[in-house]
């Protein structure tokens, strides 16, 4: 039983854990109660289908419509809002589709789309693929064609293909950030009104799954809202840049 | 259990319904395969036929080193050929990145050990006297090498279905320098991998049932083939 | 000694395994026509010394001589490859039928289809195989794999057959057989050198050689 | 190619300076991938020997199955395993989800087939006579599989080396069952996954390089014990 | 026939192999001290009939008696197993030492380290076998095998030890080595069965039974 052994198991998304800010927020937590805490970085379908079958007790992820579900569907208990980062357009240094300082990544995509320079889209169903999915859908296109790569990768390996193949990409701030020195991939569009990240944490629903340690779950999302942490994860900094604002 | 019913009524699904998607990514799942090991068998068995008859010093050390290659894991096989191939690499002019041929490349390389190392042990399990009555029969070297590839066609058969299967599921590699591109470079690891990353674990595991039903079919396909003969086996 | 033309002469072989001497000739001489006889007890070098003469092993020194040249060993091993025949004395016999184990050598030789075929055939008729033409080999008696490795070798008619114990799983009929094909092609210029246990004299040899602790004994 | 210097450099420090993350890792990955190999090798040596000199119906159709199943994908496996380990699985009550236990399973699931095809290949180079000279000599059925085994034992350790190669660089069923938990499960194919996910390739090839290194220290200690003995091989 | 006390009987034993009968005896008594020696042409069944008797092989049909109990073949199978051991016509030794083979069957049975010891060392010295007592027994000469697999069977005394052509291989002071072994465990109380195709009588048979396409014939 998890709650017997006393771990706490969370699952979240690979750019959360590859950005750094876990290894420093979660040492702190489990130090102060003592409780071990086992993070299990996958993609946020897969981190939410871990908690769907309980094998898990918290989740930490960004896809809001489908964390949403996760708590209709009486899976989750409720979901907190804990932070937001951006997303961003980043492609290549001669920015085919002149892109460079619109701040709406709708009309970037428009932009891109006209111009037929390649795109990659992450295609793996993740927060930041259905995000690009929702932009395509508000400007009407339907992208599909030689130009647009669908390459199914999580977001580093998407980035250094479209950096390969000197392509566009839609991508969060932090991967950009972590990877920044080994791409030549500039940022072309930051600071869009359309580029909120926003991740929300959710404890598994022990009346659907009655071993699931809800206590330290439970203490986990109090302390992650707490003043503390939120000093933490503003101060949290990949190459210089802050990374992640909390939601007040 | 309701998940691994799904998945198997998936896997029907998907077999048996012309999904043109899947049948694109089993084709290229199976031709880059087929077209790895056929390259690389030849060297392997040359290899193999030295390591086991020839007489040269280090033998034993490449037969232990050969067997350790074994556990190269496909990734590193996938990074050292992307860094040789990625356009700011050696051999970035040959633009191979993310195209079948690196994925091919990346398998032959990956299926090497595995062959070597079984057609050793295979040939290890022919007499002496067999390669030197072809030989004394007036069989060239060259000949009498396909004497006893003949003497070991069961063993040989195994190598190069292990072989295959090695590459055919293996993910590491062909995710690293082929991209995982739809209709380009995607093939059912590299796909089943997509699936799991999406939590779509049915998918998944329909994908995996319909490569080991591909797998088995073929199998069986050899072993019909080289048919009555293996009654003795 | 027999005064026909020589054919090989071999000198100073020596053959070490595992740093062990096992073979040490001071001179040997083939002969164009003849059947000889090698007798020694167990582990004297016989099937050794048959090996060396096939080209299949090479010794640790030894030069040979052909046509009045003389050669080091890894020049003169093609000479013998080329003309010799060995048969082992556990003979191995390929996984595949009786008919294609005999025909085995016979395809290397420029041969039409129907040639092969009807000297396998004769070839198998003769040593009373012809009945097991379609068998594996593999699933035969002991005597009638020895039988059929004799009739592979045989058919190749090669100038110097090597025999290493060839009648030791036949039966009389078998063995009587042997030694009148022996002595036929022992007479009609090939040479036949045959390591056997038995008496000598079932032979008719041209000569006996005896072997002791790898050296010739005469 | 400074990728390539890079990494090297940084696989030689990794080797040689005590980073006791690092050998976390390494200990967590061969300790989980011996015991799925020793717990593994009995059941796939007496499958072999089954299949080997087994007189049963479907003896050919098993021989060409567990060959197909070398195709196995690892994530497959992986899946599979999570199915039925997960809490809301028939086995979730045994609570091995995300537990070296569950990695332990999956690899000895991955072994299975490629163990047990190799050891066969080895078993067909042996003629039927040696069984027969160990059961006339008053050997037990189990005295003269061990005859065989010692008769084979070259042919053994190669399939042994290889299954051990097999597992100890997947990374798709670790990941899955194992979660690549820190401390808990992260082996180094997961590490190197997950490096390799962060962009950090020369971290990910020194790691693959370190599991190399340690692999054919592993094998030239074999070959080392079994020695002398060798040497006719 | 021998007046001697039964040993085993054996009565209407078939055995088919790829649907082509090569065995079929109507009955064949085993005594409990006899040397017999099996004739026959190549192929006629004598190294089947051997292993049958070994328990090695089961015939198609057939019942074996024992102590008068009659029972199907599947039941008496043990007591073969038990009583009998064969020495291949082509023998097999396992690729480890001379002595190590010799002692191989011994292992099964209680004996002492030390027993065991000397056992296989006086075994090793009467077939003038010590010198090669370290050496890997695959490293061996033809008769050098022969004689070593024929130590590490007699060594275990068998009641009923079957012997495939045991002298093919050996040179002449082996040989009669073995014929006076063969006379000596015959008289001790053993029976010893030889398929041979050498002249009967060199082994001083009790009985010589004759083979021909697989029939008994007397
Ligand atoms: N594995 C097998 N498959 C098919 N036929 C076989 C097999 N083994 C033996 N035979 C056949 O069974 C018959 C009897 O064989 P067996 O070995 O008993 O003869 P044998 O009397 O010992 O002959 P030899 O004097 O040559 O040793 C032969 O015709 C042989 O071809
Ligand atoms: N592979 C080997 N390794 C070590 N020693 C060997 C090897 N092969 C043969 N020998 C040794 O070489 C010597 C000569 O062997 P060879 O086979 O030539 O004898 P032989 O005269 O043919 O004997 P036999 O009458 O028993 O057939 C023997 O002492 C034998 O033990
Ligand atoms: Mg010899
Ligand atoms: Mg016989």
């Amino acid at each position: 039983n998890h709650a017997a052994d006393g771990i706490l198991r969370l699952a979240t998304t690979t750019s959360t854990e590859n950005s750094g800010l876990l290894a420093k927020l979660v040492p702190q937590f489990s130090d102060s109660r003592d409780i071990p805490v086992h993070v299990i970085a996958v993609g946020t379908g897969r981190a939410l289908n871990h908690a769907r079958n309980g094998d898990v007790d918290v989740v930490l992820v960004h896809a809001k419509n489908a964390e949403l579900d996760l708590v209709n569907s009486g899976f989750g208990i409720e979901r907190y809002e804990v932070m937001y980062n951006e997303f961003v357009i980043a492609g290549p240094e001669t920015d085919p589709a002149e892109i460079s300082g619109l701040s709406n990544l709708g009309t970037a995509f428009e932009k891109i789309a006209n111009s037929g320079a390649l795109f990659v889209s992450r295609g793996d169903d993740s927060g930041t693929h259905k995000k690009e999915r929702q932009i395509w859908d508000e400007v009407d296109i339907e992208p599909n064609g030689d130009w647009y790569k669908e390459v199914g990768l999580g977001m580093g390996r998407s980035l250094q293909i479209a950096d390969e193949l000197r392509a566009y990409i839609l991508t969060d701030k932090g991967t950009w950030l972590a990877l920044k020195r080994k791409l030549s991939l500039p940022v072309h569009v930051q600071g869009a009104s359309d580029g909120r990240n926003d991740y929300g944490i959710i404890a598994v629903n022990p009346e659907k799954h009655s071993h699931v340690n809800i206590e330290a779950a439970e203490q986990f999302i109090d302390w992650i809202q707490s003043d503390e942490a939120k000093a933490v994860i503003s101060g949290h900094k990949v190459e210089g840049e802050q990374l992640f604002y909390v939601i007040e | 259990m309701d998940g691994l019913i799904g998945a198997s009524a998936e896997a029907l699904r998907l077999l048996f319904t012309g999904d043109r998607e899947i049948w694109e990514i089993v084709a290229i799942s199976f031709s880059v395969s087929f077209r790895a090991i056929l390259y690389i068998v030849p060297l392997a068995i040359l290899s193999a036929f030295a390591l086991a008859y020839g007489n040269f010093p280090g033998r034993r050390v490449l037969i232990t080193i050969v067997n350790a290659l074994v556990a190269l894991p496909a990734v590193v096989v996938g990074l050292l050929l992307y860094m040789l191939l990625s356009s700011s690499g050696p051999f970035g002019g040959w633009r191979l990145l993310f195209t079948q041929g690196a994925m091919i490349i990346g398998q032959m390389i990956l299926a090497f050990p595995l062959l070597v190392a079984m057609i050793h042990v295979s040939l290890q399990g022919v007499d002496l006297s067999a390669w030197q009555t072809a030989r004394t029969l007036g069989a060239s070297i060259f000949r009498a090498m396909f004497t006893i590839m003949r003497e070991v066609r069961f063993g040989l058969i195994a190598a190069i279905v292990a072989g295959f299967g090695r590459v055919v599921s293996e993910v590491g590699c062909s995710i690293m320098v082929g991209g995982n591109i739809l209709h380009h470079t995607r093939n059912i690891p590299t796909a089943i991998a997509l699936e799991t990353s999406k939590g779509e674990f049915e998918q998944g595991i329909a994908l995996g049932a319909v490569l080991i039903t591909l797998a088995l079919a073929l199998n069986f396909a050899v072993a019909t083939v080289r048919g009555r003969d293996m009654a003795r086996h | 000694m027999s005064n026909l033309p020589e054919f090989i002469t071999i000198q100073n072989v020596q053959k070490y395994i595992s740093n062990r001497m096992v073979l040490d000739i001071d001179e040997l001489v083939v002969y164009q026509s003849e059947c000889v006889v090698v007798h020694g007890p167990n582990g004297s070098g016989k099937s050794t010394l048959l090996k060396i003469l096939a080209g299949l092993m090479t010794p640790d020194s030894g030069v040979a001589t052909t046509n009045g040249v003389v050669r080091p060993w890894r020049q003169a091993i093609r000479e013998f490859r080329a003309n010799a025949v060995y048969l082992h004395q556990t003979p191995y016999l390929f996984d595949r039928s009786v008919e294609d184990n005999i025909a085995y050598g016979l395809r290397f030789r420029n041969r039409s289809q129907s040639v092969l075929f009807s000297e396998v055939q004769s070839a198998m008729e003769w040593a009373g195989l012809s009945h097991l033409a379609k068998r594996n080999a593999r699933d035969l008696s002991g005597g009638e794999k020895q039988r059929v490795a004799l009739t592979r070798a045989r058919i190749l008619e090669p100038k110097l057959l090597l025999l290493d114990e060839p009648t030791a799983a036949m039966d009389r009929k078998s063995r009587k057989q042997t030694f009148s094909l022996i002595r036929d092609l022992a007479s009609g210029g090939n040479a036949v050198y045959i390591a056997t246990h038995e008496a000598a004299d079932l032979y008719q040899p041209d000569r006996v050689i005896q072997l002791d602790y790898g050296k010739l004994v005469v």
